[in-house]
Order: C-alpha cells, then structure tokens, then sequence
C-alpha cells in the first residue's frame, strides 16, 4: 500500500499491517529531514507531490517489489507540506519470510521511490536562501540539447 | 485544440500559478512545453523534464488531443 | 547499545536514541517469531542466552559496524525467555547520514548477531515435539573427528 | 584444580543442571569436555561447540587454571 501524507507520518499503523503468521523478518526505512545538505545548513524544507500519479508509480514499485523479492508485505508513506528537522519524511515497510527479501525489497522501494515518484523538495537554508533540490538551471555551456528522445 | 496545464515546484513558482488552460496549435508535448517556456521563460530545458498525460508518463512526442491534462515534472527529489 | 531483553521489546524507547540532527536515514531490523520452521508448524519457542558474553559480543557486533560504515547509531535488543507467534525477537536499529550506510550496518549487525551471538533457540512444534536449533546430533559416520584446532 | 562449568540449551538440558564445580586434572579445555562428555553423555561432540573461558571466547587447547569459569557453547541460533 503507497499513499501521501499532507500530516506527519505514524508508522505504528502501517507497521500492523505488516504482520503475516508466516513473516520472521520486517525491515523498515525512515527518512529523516537532515540539518545538513550537501554543505548547507538546513532549518526545514517543503515536499510538493503530484499526488495522483506519485500514487500510481508508488502502486507500481511496490508491485515490482513483491514481483522480484519473496515478501509478505510492503508499506510505503512518503509526507507532503512544511517539515521540520528530524520530521520524517518517507517510511517504508517490508515483512518477508527471511530478512534477506526483506532488506532488499525495502531498499528497491527507497530508491525508486526517489528516482520516480514525482515529489520535489524545496530546502530552506540557514542564509535565508532557499533551493528546488535537482532543478537548478545548468549553464548553457554544458546543458544538452533539447532533441525528441530518440 | 485546448488542454489543461499543471505546474509543480519550481515551474509552478515559475508561473505564478498551480495551473492554466490553453488554447495551443501544437502537436507535441515538446512544442507545448518549448511554446510555454519562451513566454514564460521557464529556467529548466525540456531535456531536464518528463511529461505526464492524462496521469500518465509519455514520451515528449506524444501527440496533444483536445482536453488532455498535462504535467510538465521537473526534476523530483523524494525520499 | 546492545541489550538483552528477558521481557518484551519495546522498539520505541530504543528508536529515540538513534535520533540526531545529521542522521537523514534510519533501518531497524524485526526478526518475528514465524509459524513455520524448514516446513514444520511452530507453536512457540524459547530463546536462552549466555547474557554476559552476548552483551560482550553483541557491543563488539556494533563497535564494528561504527567502523566499517558511515552510521550516527546503532541499536540492537534480543529477546531471552518463552515467545509466542508473530513476537520480536530481535530489534536492530541504525541510523546514518545516508540510506546506503544504513542498510549495510543494519544488515551486517543482524547477520553477525546470528553467527556470533551464544544464544540459542529451541523450537516447539504442533506435533508436541521440539528442538534446539542446529544443535542435532549428526551421524557418526559424517561427523568430523574431534581434534585440537591447527 | 577446581573450575566452575555453565551448560546453556541442550547441554544444560542433557546435563539436567546449569552449572557444577569441578575437581579435574585435564590441562585444556578440550579434555574437560571430552571427559564430561564421557561421564554425562553429551550427545554434540566438541568440534560442533566452542569455549569461553572467563568470559572470553578461547581455543580449545587453552590451558586450564584453578578457579577458571569455563563455558562450551553450542551452536548457537539468536536472531
């Protein structure tokens, strides 16, 4: 189960329904909002999700974590809005049989989730400045050109 | 042809605004999304963007139809 | 901290301490008490553990992981006592700058906790048998000879 | 010499007891596990366990010394 949360996250009712007679392993993951980024002194920051479609990749990944990996169940809540430092930002949830499934499936949804789901980040910095993360403009010299993908 | 355009993030601050229908002559999400940017001097090149239609993702040369829904999605950073 | 637990787990006194300003990632580990062992049908098992020397151990386990990866903490609780289906015996917790760190420690402690920690469990089954795991004794003819370590 | 010896799990359980002083003249730990193999019947020979000795895992020719806690450990199955 994927879903967006406009509110803070609490795990303990996703974590429930992870439980399987047959799971010995859960392995979970938290994102944290770090006070630090690449450098910068961070003070909070915002995620913006485009909530109908970050639901349906989110759906996707999860259905190709129970495709490639032998798991029982897999959760996964990424949170919107203004957060704070240490608010969590994403949870993932995985029970498998055995814990090698269960780390690799957790893993496999946190790094899709990140390269897929169309959720951005804005950081607010200490210095008053503030910076959408990825979507800095690239100097002319060096971007590519803008071609149909072949 | 008219079809209905959401920003998010930085193309929505961009904007000035959360989305906009448009009465466009262009054939292609690339031709929409080049158009908007010359009069709105968007910061990203397509090439830094996907598309979505009507919810899904597509290929810049998917062709418009009347009515679409699309999402030009800058760069993400979930997680 | 590494820590034996002759009563229930409780995850979220120990998931504070992994709290820091820097960590942007957090893994925990559950190992559950499964309904089913190498396909017999588990009513309850029984951990018992050499308490001294697995604490020694399991400090050792993650003074290791510190060095080896990049990691803010790490936490790990093993139950001791009579558990029933779906309890925790085990809880791992680390937390990191990056995810990457995270998932390496959390794994790397509870793959050597596995192998290194003297605790031991033994399994009840519905068929009112039961057993102390990997603890079988193997036939005389496949046994190796019992010498001095080279 | 006396030491003091700690069965955990099954060799607690085929000993029926959790502990015994001892009087022995063996030199390693090796000969007091082969020896109290003998008397109790041990079903695990020595190369399925190890030895900790004073709290600290140990070879098993480890030389013995009065008033030593020794400790063989099964194989073990946490987690």
């Amino acid at each position: 189960m994927f879903s967006i949360s406009a509110v803070p996250i609490d795990p303990s009712i996703h974590h429930a329904a992870l439980r399987e007679p047959a799971a010995g392993a859960c392995v979970t993951f938290e994102g944290w909002v770090r006070n630090r980024n690449e450098g910068r002194a961070v003070v909070s920051l915002e995620y913006e999700g485009y909530d109908a479609v970050a639901v349906k990749e989110g759906e996707r990944i999860l259905a190709e974590a129970r495709e490639r990996f032998a798991i029982a169940g897999a959760v996964c809540i990424h949170r919107t809005g203004h957060l704070r430092l240490g608010d969590m930002a994403v949870w993932v949830g995985v029970s498998a049989g055995h814990r090698g499934a269960a780390f690799d499936a957790c893993r496999y949804i946190i790094d899709e989730t990140k390269l897929r789901l169309p959720i951005w980040k804005k950081e607010h910095y200490e210095d008053g400045d503030s910076e959408w993360i990825n979507c800095q403009a690239v100097p002319t010299a060096i971007a590519r050109p803008v071609t149909l993908p072949g | 042809m008219t079809v209905h355009v959401a920003y998010f993030a930085i193309l929505r601050e961009e904007r000035g605004c959360s989305g906009e229908t448009i009465e466009t002559t262009e054939a292609t999400a690339l031709g929409l999304y080049n158009a908007l940017r010359g009069t709105h001097g968007f910061s990203l090149p397509a090439d830094r963007l996907k598309v979505v239609i009507n919810e899904e993702f597509q290929p810049w040369d998917h062709a418009l139809s009347d009515g679409d829904a699309v999402v030009f999605i800058p760069p993400v950073a979930g997680g």
